[in-house]
């Protein structure tokens, strides 16, 4: 048994990949924890902002919500929707994105709409939100899923964001000017984008699964040629995620079974 | 002092008609038009056409009771309290409404441009996606009443040769604009305490403006720090006063969402016949807000009571 | 405390440079970037391009002392004090500047559409007129630098067969923006007071912003009322702490516009021998604005000083 | 000798065009007045908003200036140029602006910008500002003319703000939803526009001059057939304007020699 949660390694490995003076937009749950933990830990000037138009707030206790009141406090601006989607795109800024989404693709893609289709119906998601903005205007995405075959797909029921579209320039041909997904965090590892193909290929892989695993729980071949195994939480690292971000493990759930 | 001051059902009587296009303030679990919402329930409004970014508490009674034809929003849901919505999910998955998927910078810059008038509204988010390429909307229902002839359009770039392209989206201007807000001059001047969403746009964008508000307080006082306002009297067809008016969402300042309503309410809403019982128990037999909050009790409200320092309740059950 | 605290002189050597286009806050006797523009002036600044809505006297002083090539604008006076601005005017008549003439409309939507990264925007406000048909830039300008490729364009509204001609207009990104605001927190936090007119727009349009202040407050102070604030500080690159300094323009709470300051200019701006005496007398002597309110006078700032039931000074002498 | 001077009675003949419930857009000067006498006698309801923000200022002290900090004082909004100027068009209202230019042709379009032309610039004036903005999308405009031939032209040298355009039905042809002028005051009386051919006539005029005078001062063949004689200020407007308006006649200059 490991020290640490799969919800507690997946905020601390999203937060490693934020650098300081990023401006992340950050949803609720665990991106809301890996943004906090980076700001505690490596990128104190990173800046936190939400949708909603809650530019860095203090967050003394953890919104459950983008709206949530928690988000309106001890802000720089108190502001609206046009502000903050606004910022998103901002070309002065490193602005980072945390997304989920229900299923994603092999290069990113994202649907967090619906199973089927309009006409035919199977399964209904909340929809875009702010996600397709954020995918579509921000300097980078990291993205945040469940490892499940029914979740990484060879084809998006519905195409709610855009990743890298079909790879390699695409992204640049439709006419972005920036941004796509520079990692998917799952509670199996961590994926990342080639360089020039832009597919997903396996980056990191926790210590309690394998690659095997991971390719299992994938949709669509996956490249697992340069995985390696993922760097431990570190004590100091746990410590902040549990005394200072979310003490009241709202968002972590129970602690690991060796730990209690 | 104004004559637009007047309660839920005088509001909703005078200036909600079946059909109408609603554009719904507050967001997900905040500042939600409550009070009218359920009024309009109570008065069984048919037909509606809701216009959203991001809905709500307001929108799932709305859709739950029927009230509800068409929705074009960017998000369905009340945050962890439903991640999808429930009643908008059964609603969708079994065809009793249509649907158009936006993004939540995509209605608001439709509202924006409503509010300004501006002939359309140009982004590049979107570009290449099922948003821009599909539409929920039946074609028969095509530049009828208020439905766009086109849910947007992708264009080159006009300005730029090389700018790739850009999505054209029609501008909002809603029937009635419902909003719930802290403060109202009693000659109408409306002021929000913290974020205001995209609530002021639609206010501006809508044909009608419908504000219920904890507080109606002397004109000489909200115009001591017009910076603070947002919207002039001309633009409010009708203030109501509605102290929680937003209950069970939260109203900044005022009172937290509450956790122990939106938690029951998670449990009744997926099933029909539940539902049907939390209308009956929790709307329909309220005509007035205190006979509401009697029912919520004096407890619960405390406990979600905000205190001044934080503006939500610190410390509150959550879970 | 952030490291972007610095004089208006540390400001101007490092963020405004030959060539830039700057956008000028204020509006023509308000709130106008005094301090920093005089700064500009005595570090001889050339060839700015500015981009405006109406200004405005640190338009008058920076046209005046030849620091200006290219002005997109649309209004340039002081109002009473100057219905067209003197130097502005002998400059554009001596075609000394080349002038692009739009409506305070369209610059605020430009300036709207380069802080929302917006492609484009459209209106139809100015159809048919010459700001649409003409061009007061010469066609070698074009598409060098800042110049847009095209001034605007006109084109059929592509949603609504029916819906005529609009006007389509590129969005402003100025190199610089420079504002002066009534408060600043020491974490760059900024908060103006009465109208914001487009200077926020132009602060989030720009690459560069620097904002000169009445008074620098602590974080923990400006941040207990977020709703009064405009603008976060990674969005501000330099806080000049500058008291009075939008003198002879005025800063709504702090101080009235100063109309014998601004008689005395208009006397002296139509003559060029006289104007340049202006600059030698009010704006090359002064590196420290504690020296040029000096000379100014504390029976003149006293005069001005704002009354806080009013933000003016009341009864002030205004012919 | 007439008990009132020209600046009174057009700032008068103005004022009684405005209708309770009209949202005024005001410049300084005799607009100011026109607007604030208006809603002191017969229109108590209208609101007075600046294209600076300043909506339903309590206006204590006059303005001098559309920034002047008088205009942001026990208003029910203050706000910026986004908000006021996108009021200017709002279908729900009956904007009414007030306008002056350098020269008017007889449709009622206005020059504010030049005379000659960029190569060959002869005169230089201020710019539309907001002009031609609120003659693009106001639902009415009022002109404040002085009444000399040079101002009157068959063809202005700079086309700023779009009044009836070529007359007739060319300003709908054009785009616009709605406007155009309704009325110009003058230092020697009201002129208005035809229904039908939108072209420039004379309706009133007042009692120190005549429609002969009239037709002398304007630069293109104008219609006198319809022209009345003005409706005199009474006592009451004039108290009004006098004792309220403008007690220390900072834009109405000096009383008449009768008066004095």
């Amino acid at each position: 048994m490991e020290n640490y949660t799969a919800s507690e390694i997946m905020a601390l490995s999203a937060g490693r990949l934020v650098q300081n003076g990023d401006i992340l937009f950050a949803g609720t749950g665990l991106s809301m924890l890996a943004a906090t933990v980076a700001k505690r830990i490596h990128a104190p000037e990173a800046v936190v902002f939400f949708e909603t138009g809650g530019i860095d707030p203090s967050l003394e206790e953890l919104p459950l919500a983008v709206a949530d009141p928690r988000v309106m406090v001890g802000t720089a601006v108190n502001s609206g929707l046009a502000d903050a989607l606004s910022l998103l795109g901002h070309p002065r800024f490193r602005t980072i994105a945390f997304l989920g989404a229900a299923q994603i693709d092999r290069f990113g893609n994202l649907n967090s709409t619906m199973l089927g289709s309009y006409d035919k119906p199977v399964q209904r998601f909340p929809g875009s939100g702010g996600a397709c903005d954020a995918a579509s205007l921000a300097y980078g995405v990291i993205v945040f899923m469940q490892h499940q075959r029914r979740r990484f797909v060879e084809k998006l029921d519905y195409f709610t964001s855009p990743g890298w579209l079909s790879g390699g320039m695409s992204r640049w041909e439709a006419g972005f000017k920036r941004g796509g997904p520079m990692a998917v965090v799952t509670n199996l590892g961590v994926l990342a984008f080639d360089n020039d193909t832009r597919e997903m290929y396996l980056d990191a892989y926790y210590p309690f699964t394998s690659p095997e695993k991971i390719a299992a729980e994938t949709g669509f071949p996956i490249d697992l040629s340069r995985a390696r195994p993922c760097a431990l939480p570190t004590e100091a690292e746990l410590k902040t995620l549990r005394q200072e971000v979310d003490p009241q493990r709202l968002i972590l759930g129970p602690l690991p079974v060796e730990v209690l | 002092m104004t004559d637009k001051i007047m309660t839920a059902g005088e509001a909703v009587d005078k200036f909600v008609e079946n059909g109408d296009q609603i554009a719904l303030g507050g967001f997900t679990v905040n500042r939600n038009p409550m009070h009218i919402a359920r009024e309009i329930i109570r008065q069984r409004r048919k037909d509606l056409y809701l216009a959203v970014h991001s809905q709500g508490q307001a929108m799932e009674l709305l859709i739950g009771a029927g009230c509800v034809r068409r929705v074009e929003l960017a998000y369905g849901g009340v945050a962890r309290f439903a991640p999808t919505g429930y009643r908008f999910k059964k609603a969708f998955l079994e065809k009793r409404i249509e649907v158009e998927d936006y993004t939540n910078y995509q209605m608001t810059l439709r509202f924006m441009a409503g509010a300004m008038g501006l002939p359309f509204v140009a982004t590049r988010s979107g570009l290449c996606s099922d948003i821009v390429r599909l539409s929920g909307f039946s074609p028969e229902s095509r530049g009828h009443g208020k439905v766009p002839a086109q849910k947007l359009k992708v264009i080159d770039d006009p300005l730029e040769p090389q700018g790739g392209q850009v999505v054209i989206l029609p501008p909002l201007n809603p029937d009635v604009a419902l909003m719930h807000v802290q403060y109202a001059g009693d000659d109408g001047t409306c002021r929000i305490n913290g974020l205001t969403f995209a609530d002021i746009e639609q206010a501006k964008a809508a044909r009608k403006v419908i504000v219920s508000c904890e507080q109606i307080v002397p004109k000489e006082f909200i115009r001591r720090e017009p910076d603070q306002n947002c919207l002039a009297p001309f633009m409010v067809d009708a203030i109501v006063p509605a102290p929680f008016g937003a209950h069970p969402t939260a109203c900044h300042a005022f009172y937290d969402y509450d956790p122990m309503h939106l938690n029951m309410f998670k449990k009744l809403a997926p099933d029909d016949d539940q539902f049907q019982a939390y209308l009956e128990q929790w709307v329909y037999p309220f005509e007035s807000q205190e006979d509401y909050l009697a029912a919520v009790g004096i407890g619960n409200l405390l406990k979600i009571r905000a205190n001044p320092a934080w503006g939500y309740a610190p410390g509150l059950d959550r879970r």
